[in-house]
């Protein structure tokens, strides 16, 4: 099965953007010696992921999907619009890290690199077509967010947090490889056209080995998205880590994980749909159950919003299970719009952390409206969005995923979805009666810095936009999947 | 048209006039735009008498109410000879007492909210009378409940006068459950809510049944019992006479204007104005004879023993009111009729008697305290005498010749109507002996209020006597309208004025007949005179001999057969306590339990669950493991 | 000949070996290398597929999970010494300063 | 399929209606001062109310047909268009809500005093939800409304309510978005069993397997009866009632839980007439209950604002009553009884909120006697509850009439029943008036020094005149608003007899042997 | 049992033994020597499945640079007081049950397992005549390209990573 390949330079020419965020990253690491003022490092990677950005859209001209290294890497729209979720995730959470991470004494090259390495990790994950790639990109994506859960080695909470994160992650990785083992010994191939082909071939489909592996991988994709059993990490990981970083976290690797998941489940294994969709409906239903219930006894926003992230997955992960293309395209829409709303409302979180005071607590947020009426009626935004009240964007991810869900004849799902969903408007309005309906213990005061103001004006415009407007989205993820 | 349109509007935009502007610039020049209203209404009354009388009959829709489908209904007026002679009884009874209220009420601070509701209450009235459809009488039906309502609550701060209105009202209610129901049946049934076409179907439909609750129920009946009902409520027939005493809390001429005269009156017209359906159901029919009858023998012994003045005459009332329903269900309508036209006169005559008599004690009510009246009253002591009489069935007075001709047109109709016959003639020598308790009681003997009251008795001013006299010449010659045929050919003139109407009853007596019922009336009515002249002005200590004798008899009537405490004990009471109890209790503890039940079972199990992230590693990767494993369990060995 | 599956058999073993170490080991360095040892027994089955399916991609697999375990090592024991300053303990039950 | 009539202006009138409030309320966000904010907000609803308008003067009464009506594409993807129109049902809502508004701004002026900008933003926000629910024709459309509206409901109660308000607004938010995340499942399965439109005309004219019918109808249900509030789910409204401010309350009694019965109407009925049919037994028994139970637990109310909440309870049940009769009567009677119903109601917590200015108390046993404190505010007041009562030449005497008229020509027993609702409102109605306006003034009242009570001012007055003005105009001459649904409700009565399964009946019963 | 699969016993009861053994000493320096023996019997394992190259590896990385690594920290975090407290968890039964039950699925599933693909290329007489390491190499820089430069940027991100959390300054 294995032929003789040669690279050629032309090969590169996909994995631009990947490398124009390497050299950034590692420009970043150098500029740090050099200049005083952290904010331009930070500048740079921005400007550096725009060029990035524009590299792939001038890429992405062209909805023809490539593929280049051995067919490794494919360039497509599916990979295209994940990437795009991945830069402006980095971007976003680089404009809401500015000011918090000088706080945190965290804020040097270093950091902003990860960031970008770690991005890089996530597009490649996005790219994979093989496993043996996805599996490197996964790992590369993981090693910089143990690393960057961890950047604030001063505090024992973000210790603990790259700890736990650090090993549960190797400890699924080690899930994955054990899949993929399985997966190559019985396909005899890493790469995933190739395993549709064998399975069919040779008749796999129904073959427990198979199974197996295949379960494995769901673990470890699981782990990743914080898939009820697999999310034990998140709550303790969200919290501990830089909030900045929870941002990012909450976002970045779980689009990753859809997106490994969806090239995986749906490129490999489309044959063994039953199977994979029997696996997942429990766990989506579990996950959403675990996400909206804990939550609701939270007192820390972190870890709340940590296992409202959890239920999100829930959510997205329903689209998935359909194992249709529309179904698909629901979950990426969701990953696009619960990256606004997610990070919106983290950089209201980050706003309250000053010096001394960590602003963590929901009582903190205690109202805020009387002294900070914007940001309180922003977060109000963020929070009716993430429980899904219209007119927000958050209305219309989950409106597409339950479509989706109803058209594949999953009505029941579709309708626990909505009671958790129903379930978990109560902490997210819980926020906001503390914002809006208590007195204040304390003055509040928020820290301000441009970016932030920037950060929060294009997550709640497009939370808003998206929410009354939504075609341009559904559009752009349409013509991504379908081409 | 106009002319008509403006009988009921004249009172009403005095009702405007005075609620709106009354507090503020009115105050007590209020009379200045009610009388001559009500003068403007009885006048035009007239007018529209004649014209009825002279072959006219008007029957004209001024717009379309309410429009649903093929549901239609207009407001609009039909005046034949019943409502005439409606118009006219509640026309002219109100004019007397709007002058008599000017007198009475004079100095009371709610003057202009009087004179407003007064007003208010002759114009739903007339509504209620000149109606050409049921709907609209509903209307005017409900409307005089609601002016009920407040002229009881007029001293709104008198717990018991709040309480009796709000009781008269929702008495009332009961009633018009039923009547509104059959109003509703017999758009279902005719398709229509007109007089005219309704009557004109109702024979077409005589027998047909319907199914209620698994029994068929002949159509008709159903229909009038249910509009009966209302007129139980409204004329408070026994059971639901009970508001009617109560009401009396309200100022005197309310007393006699609504709660004599007009609106309780309102029942038997209402009965009369369907006498074409009820004519066709005899169960319906020997139903409110029944009830008639037993009212008037239940509310006269009631007041046999009653001390507070206007109570007596309210139980009296009561009975009167049985009479004409009596007559009613005996098929004497025009006879139910005439009597609710005397009794208007005689009894708005004895209410403002009363109430002349209670204002010179200053609010006295209690018989027990009053006494020897008669040399500083005298003209109201000679109006009583004079509406006494004619109530007893004294001969030649008007209350003689309606009550002999419903006594008379009961003794012909059957064994029933003998019966009732009997209970009528009964009725009557209670009657007589209740009403000339309280001439006794009242006028003659010694006083017995206090010094200072003593002092200030006066009679009454003219503008108070004036009205008590005019209503005088009505009790004693209003009757002379209906002499028996056999004393004057032709002498029944309402009779055959209201025959069109109400047709002319059947059933031919003998002459000797007629004098054996007539004698009988006339014997009891003399001997109740006696009974009482014995008890009250020779042998003073009687009475108290016969209640120690017979206790429980006069316990069980003084307390108006516990009809009040057993409704509080069955209705009321058990509602409150439901309501509050077992109803509310519901709604707190299990509704709402179930409600904050799930949020806070929800809450605890997320308390409980979230103690599964224990925050440490190696469960973690436990629980991690055995989700694989649970996975591979069920879905590769349990599959 | 050694018949594939006992390979594949001896892998699972070691495999779970590894998970139990990891679930059970209260030091946090034993933990870390139950891991290692789990990244070697899913290397044996590799090896022995890439040897059985006579396909080369299975020894360039080992290889890359050799190169990623050695990143992972230098990271997780870094991760361990950070923690390790702030809070001076690696037992595992006793990390749960986030928890709930 | 053409039941449309295009918009007959040469303005998109609809759309101005529905989002000037929200240009009014962005408006209001860089406005500082107090008073201008006030008067903004009073100018654009009165503005609102007035741009509306039109729409009586050009509303063709002798059709069906959906009119004034906007389409254009939305999501063309998931064939969603911004679609909007109204109908004889439709249409009279549009002018309960934009009177309300003003009400609500104006009886606001003085009682709210925190965060009054943000309190007026909410309130004209709400405005354009709720007039967008009666206008939507797309169900998308309608869902957005229908939700978007909560949010600044529930900030009205939960920011400028009472004591006890956080936990009503959540209440309030929980339990109408529990029903409304059902139907959002139902609309969802409509979209596809449609082939993929949400036009709620397009909807309607189709036929649906008996089976679905009965499961869309039962999910529509959930959101409905929440929302109106019928009997088993109705406890967040005497909460919310009562913890809501006085303009809460009068938009939330007044039109919000309107929708519940107008979604009855536009979908429910039109869209699942076997279903309809099917459970219309439950549906009115449960009507009856809450006639019946919401008057008893009225009498047990210590609080005054409570007892009318649980009025709301009874009201709304005669509403469901007369909708479920399935008759030109009832349905008109419900309909008419909705209006009626905001108005008295609406009108109510207006005065219960002006007294509450005034003692800072709800508890009914601290008045007493008010009728000589306050005489005009009794006066009014007297109207008010005899309206509610459902007397003659008021209001609500027509609707009653008409929904027991329905009730009772559909299934007698019913009507009979629901009567007897209306002698228990009589009991609760007269006690409460009595126990407040009656007898001597409260001892305990005067005894602890609060503020002597001062009658009606001539802003409140004029704030209550417009109601009391219909409630006469409607008690003496419906046939102005009848006429505007005959119509419709004509032609809804003619979809509900379509029966999409042939032989009916026996399919009906064919499933209930099969059920038990 | 012929000869190679005696070999295989051999090796595989020592890996399974030392693999028990690593997991349950007390003093994890015991725990690294023994690990560091089960790595060459996994090297050998390799050796004897004609992977030389990773055989060689596995000696060079993981007993030479993994394992010192381990070493250093074990020794920089001096460990004295860990040796005397218990070495397992509370609920270890449970870990160990969960393993076991694991173990058992595995095993179960995977006992069957044989060769469906068709075989490819790298038959051992081509791998030999080539040498292994020429072998693996080729393929490493041509095919493998890209996961070979995407493991140097995980190495990068290791260097940075370590510096970052274990030196880098904070105040």
């Amino acid at each position: 099965m294995e032929m003789e390949t040669t690279i050629s330079l032309l090969d590169i020419r996909p994995l631009v953007p990947e490398l124009t965020m390497i050299c950034v990253g590692l420009i970043v690491i150098l500029l740090d010696l050099i200049v005083r003022k952290k904010e331009v490092v930070a500048i740079v990677g921005i400007a550096g992921t725009l060029v990035a950005l524009y590299g792939t859209y001038k890429l992405y001209g062209f909805y023809e999907p490539q593929s280049a290294f051995s067919g490794m890497f494919v360039l497509d729209g599916y990979s295209n619009f994940f990437k795009l979720i991945f830069y402006l995730n980095i971007i976003l959470t680089i404009c809401i890290s500015f000011k918090y991470m000088a706080i945190e004494k965290a804020s040097f090259g270093e950091y902003y690199a990860l960031l970008m390495f770690a991005t890089t990790g996530m597009m490649i994950m996005a790219s994979a077509a093989d496993l043996i790639v996805l599996y490197l990109g996964l790992e590369l994506m993981a090693l910089s967010t143990y690393i960057l859960a961890g950047i604030t080695r001063k505090r024992q909470r973000s210790n603990e947090a790259a700890l736990k994160y650090f090993f549960l992650g190797a400890f699924s990785s080690a899930f994955l490889l054990y899949g993929i083992s399985l997966t190559y010994g019985l396909t005899g191939t890493t790469n995933l056209r190739e395993i549709a082909s064998a399975l069919q071939t040779l008749d796999l489909n129904g073959s427990p080995i198979m199974y197996l592996g295949l379960i494995f991988m769901i673990v470890a994709f699981g782990f990743k998205i914080a898939l009820a059993p697999f999310h034990m990490w998140a709550p303790d990981v969200y919290e501990g880590a830089p909030t900045s970083i929870t941002a990012f976290m909450s976002v970045g690797p779980k689009a990753a994980g859809f997106a490994v998941l969806g090239r995986v489940l749906f490129g490999a294994f489309a044959g063994m749909q039953v199977q994979w969709a029997s696996i997942l409906i429990p766990m989506a239903v579990l996950t959403m159950a675990v996400g909206s219930i804990i939550a609701l006894a939270q007192t820390n926003i972190k870890r709340m919003l940590a296992y409202s992230s959890i239920a999100h997955a829930g959510y997205m992960l329903l689209g998935v299970i359909t194992g249709t293309t529309g179904g698909l395209m629901s979950t990426v829409n969701y990953l696009a719009i619960y990256l606004f709303m997610n990070i919106g409302a983290f950089a209201i979180v980050i706003m309250l952390r000053r010096e001394g005071f960590q602003g963590e607590n929901i009582e903190d947020y205690m109202g805020l409206s009387k002294s900070h009426p914007l940001a309180s009626a922003l977060m109000l935004i963020f929070m009716f969005s993430l429980a899904g009240i219209p007119p927000t964007a958050g209305f219309i991810g989950k409106f597409y995923v339950f479509m989706e869900v109803i058209k594949a004849g999953y009505v029941y799902l579709a309708i626990i979805a909505v009671a958790f969903s129903a379930i978990s408007a109560f902490f997210y309005l819980r926020v906001v009666m503390y914002i809006y309906m208590k007195d204040p213990k304390e003055e509040v005061v928020l820290t301000r810095s441009p970016s932030m103001s920037i950060a929060l004006a294009v997550t709640a415009m497009m939370v808003l936009i998206l929410g009354i407007f939504p075609s341009f989205l559904l559009n752009l993820v349409r013509y991504s999947i379908l081409g | 048209m106009l002319k008509y349109t403006l009988i009921p509007l004249l009172p009403f935009l005095s009702f405007l006039i005075n609620i709106l502007f009354g507090r503020n610039f009115i105050k007590d020049r209020a009379h200045w735009i009610a009388v001559p209203a009500v003068v403007g209404s009885f006048l035009l009354a007239v007018s529209a008498f004649l014209d009825v009388a002279g072959g006219r009959d008007i029957n004209v829709n001024i717009y379309s109410w309410i429009v649903s489908g093929s549901f239609n209904v207009s407001v609009g007026f039909l005046i034949d000879r019943l409502s005439a002679i409606m118009l006219i009884v509640v026309t002219s009874i109100s004019t007397l007492i709007f002058i008599y209220s000017i007198g009475y009420m004079h100095g009371d601070g709610g003057y202009y909210r009087f004179f407003a509701y007064l007003s208010l209450f002759v114009f739903s009235m007339l509504i209620l009378v000149m109606a050409n459809n049921f709907l609209l009488m509903y209307f005017g039906w409900e409307a005089v409940g609601l002016c009920s309502y407040f002229l009881i609550g007029y001293w709104f701060h008198k717990k018991s006068a709040a309480d009796a209105g709000k009781k008269a009202f929702i008495v009332n209610r009961f009633g018009d459950f039923g009547f509104g129901l059959g109003v509703i049946l017999i758009f279902l049934t005719f398709g229509s809510m007109d007089y005219m076409q309704v009557f004109g179907e109702a024979g077409g439909i005589a027998g047909q049944t319907i199914n209620l609750l698994g029994y068929d129920v002949n159509l008709i009946t159903l229909i009038c019992l249910l509009l009966f009902c209302g007129a139980v409520g409204k004329s408070a027939q026994v059971p639901l006479h009970v508001w009617l005493p109560d009401a009396m809390e309200g100022p005197t001429p309310v007393s006699a204007l609504i709660h004599a005269a007009t609106m309780v009156t309102a029942g038997v017209f209402m009965v009369a104005r369907c006498n074409p359906l009820f004519n066709l159901s005899e169960v319906a029919m020997n139903t409110v004879a029944i009830v008639g009858g037993v009212t008037a023998i239940f509310a006269a012994t009631i007041a046999l023993v009653q001390t507070d003045i206007k109570r007596v005459i309210a139980y009296s009332t009561v009975s009167q009111l049985g009479y004409m329903f009596l007559a009613l269900g005996v098929g004497a309508y025009s006879a139910a009729i005439f009597h609710l036209y005397t009794h208007a006169y005689f009894k708005a005559l004895l209410f403002l008697g009363s109430g002349s008599v209670i204002h010179a004690l200053h609010d006295e009510q209690n018989m027990q305290k009053m006494g020897g009246l008669k040399k500083y009253m005298p003209v109201t002591y000679w109006v009583f005498i004079l509406a006494t009489l004619s109530i007893t069935g004294i001969p030649f007075f008007s209350g003689f010749f309606s009550k002999d001709e419903i006594l008379w047109r009961a003794y012909l109709a059957g064994d029933l109507g003998k019966f009732l016959w009997f209970l009528g003639t009964l009725a009557a020598l209670l009657t007589a002996f209740y009403s000339w308790r309280l001439i006794y009681l009242t006028f003659h003997g010694k006083f017995r209020g206090t010094h200072e009251q003593e002092e200030h008795l006066h009679e009454s001013p003219p503008v108070i006597t004036v009205p008590l006299m005019l209503l005088a010449v009505g009790a004693v010659a209003a009757g002379w309208v209906g002499i028996p045929p056999i004393f004057a050919e032709h002498g029944d003139k309402i009779g055959e004025f209201l025959a069109p109407v109400l047709g002319y009853p059947e059933g031919e007596g003998t002459h000797a007949q007629e004098y054996f019922v007539m004698g009988a009336s006339i014997f009891v009515a003399v001997a109740g005179w006696i009974i009482a002249y014995t008890m009250y002005l020779k042998k003073t200590e009687l009475p108290q001999k016969l209640g120690a004798a017979f206790q429980p008899v006069y316990k069980l009537l003084f307390n108006k057969y516990y009809i009040d405490e057993l409704y509080s004990k069955t209705i009321v009471q058990p509602t409150l306590k439901a309501s509050d109890k077992i109803i509310l209790g519901f709604d707190t503890y299990i509704i709402e339990g179930i409600v904050n039940g799930i949020p806070n079972l929800i809450g605890a199990f997320s308390r409980k669950l979230r103690k599964i992230q224990t925050g440490l590693l190696s469960d973690y990767g436990l629980i991690m493991a055995i989700g694989a494993l649970s996975i591979i369990g069920v879905w590769i060995f349990l599959r | 000949m050694v018949p594939l599956s006992w390979y594949i058999i001896l892998s699972a073993v070691v495999f779970s070996i590894g998970v139990i170490g990891f679930l059970t080991r209260r030091n946090l360095i034993m933990t870390f290398m139950s891991i290692e040892l789990m990244l070697n027994s899913v290397n044996i089955s590799f090896v022995a597929f890439s040897h059985y399916l006579q396909s080369m991609r299975g020894q360039i697999i080992v290889f890359f999970v050799i190169a990623v375990a050695a990143a992972e090592t230098a990271i997780g024991l870094a991760i361990i010494i950070a923690y390790y300053k702030n809070n001076p303990t690696i037992k595992v039950d006793e990390i749960n300063l986030l928890k709930g | 399929m053409e039941d449309i009539i295009y918009n007959q202006l040469d303005y998109s009138i609809l759309s101005w209606t529905v989002f000037l409030p929200v240009i009014g309320a962005a408006l209001l966000l860089f406005i500082r001062n107090v008073s201008a904010v006030r008067w903004t907000a009073l100018l654009f609803t009165i503005a609102n109310f007035f741009v509306a308008l039109p729409l009586l003067k050009h509303f063709d009464k002798s059709t069906y047909k959906m009119q004034f009506v906007e389409k254009s594409e939305w999501i063309p993807s998931w064939g969603i268009n911004y679609f909007i129109g109204i109908d004889g049902i439709s249409i009279l809502f549009i002018f309960l809500t934009a009177i309300l508004s003003i009400l609500s701004v104006l009886v606001s002026w003085k009682s709210i005093e925190k965060k009054v900008k943000e309190f007026h933003i909410a309130i004209l926000t709400l405005e354009a939800g709720m007039l967008g629910v009666f206008v939507a024709l797309d169900f998308f459309l309608f869902y957005l409304f229908w939700e978007a509206m909560l949010i600044p409901m529930f900030l009205l109660i939960g920011v400028w309510g009472g004591q006890n308000r956080v936990y009503a607004a959540i209440k309030f938010f929980l339990y109408t978005l529990a029903g409304s995340v059902l139907m959002l499942v139902g609309i969802v399965v409509l979209y596809f069993t449609s082939g993929g439109t949400l036009d709620i005309l397009a909807l309607s004219s189709m036929q649906y397997p008996f089976q679905l019918q009965c499961w869309l109808f039962l999910a529509f249900f959930a959101a409905f009866a929440v929302k109106v509030p019928m009997f088993p789910v109705h406890t967040w409204l005497p909460d919310a009632h009562t913890e809501a401010p006085t303009a809460g309350s009068v938009i939330l009694a007044g039109v919000l839980i309107k929708m519940g019965a107008y979604g009855f109407l536009r979908f429910s009925m039109p869209m699942f007439p076997d279903a309809t049919k099917f459970f219309l037994g439950p549906v009115l028994i449960l009507s009856i209950i809450a006639i019946v139970y919401g008057a008893l637990v009225c009498f047990a109310q210590k609080d005054f604002k409570r007892l009318i909440a649980y009025s709301s309870v009874s009201h709304m049940g005669f509403i469901t009553l007369g909708l479920f009769a399935l008759n030109t009567q009832g349905v008109e009677g419900g309909i008419l009884q909705m209006l009626n119903h905001g108005i008295i109601t609406g009108a109510m917590f207006l005065m219960i909120g002006i007294i509450y200015e005034r003692t800072h108390t709800r508890v009914i046993a601290d008045y007493g006697g008010f009728a000589r404190l306050v005489p005009w505010f009794a006066g009014f007041f007297i109207i008010l509850t005899f309206a509610s009562i459902g007397l003659p030449g008021t209001n609500g005497f027509i609707g009653e009439f008409l929904i027991i008229f329905g009730a009772f020509k559909a299934r007698m027993i019913f009507g009979v029943l629901a009567a007897t609702g209306i002698i228990l409102g009589a009991g609760y109605m007269l006690w409460l008036y009595q126990r407040v306006f009656f007898q001597d003034a409260n001892p305990d009242y005067e005894a602890s020094g609060r503020h002597p009570v001062s009658d009606l001012n001539m802003r409140e007055v004029i704030t209550l005149i417009p109601l009391f003005v219909l409630v006469f105009w409607i008690g003496f001459y419906p046939n102005t608003f009848l006429e505007y649904m005959h119509a419709s409700v004509e032609h809804l009565i003619q979809q509900m007899n379509l029966t999409a399964v042939a032989g009916n009946e026996n399919m009906i019963a064919k499933y209930i042997t099969e059920i038990f | 049992m012929t000869a190679p699969q005696l070999f295989f016993a051999y090796f595989a009861v020592m890996i399974t033994v030392l693999s028990l053994l690593m997991i349950t000493r007390r003093n994890p320096v015991h725990g690294v020597l023994w690990m560091l023996v089960l790595f060459v019997h996994i090297a050998g394992l390799y050796i004897f499945l004609n992977a030389e190259f990773l055989a060689a590896i596995q000696i060079i990385v993981y007993a030479g640079a993994i394992l010192v690594l381990f070493l250093f920290v074990i020794m920089l975090l001096n460990l004295k007081k860990e040796e005397t407290v218990k070495k397992f968890q509370k609920h270890w039964l449970v870990g160990v049950g969960t393993g076991i039950i694991f173990a058992v699925f595995s095993v179960s599933i995977v006992r069957k397992i044989e060769v469906f693909p068709q075989l490819g290329k790298y038959t051992i007489e081509a791998v030999k005549a080539e040498g292994n390491i020429m072998t693996v190499g080729k393929v490493l820089y041509t095919k493998y390209l890209l996961p070979f430069e995407i493991a140097s940027v995980i190495l990068l991100v290791a260097i940075i990573g370590a510096v970052v959390l274990a030196k880098k300054r904070i105040e």
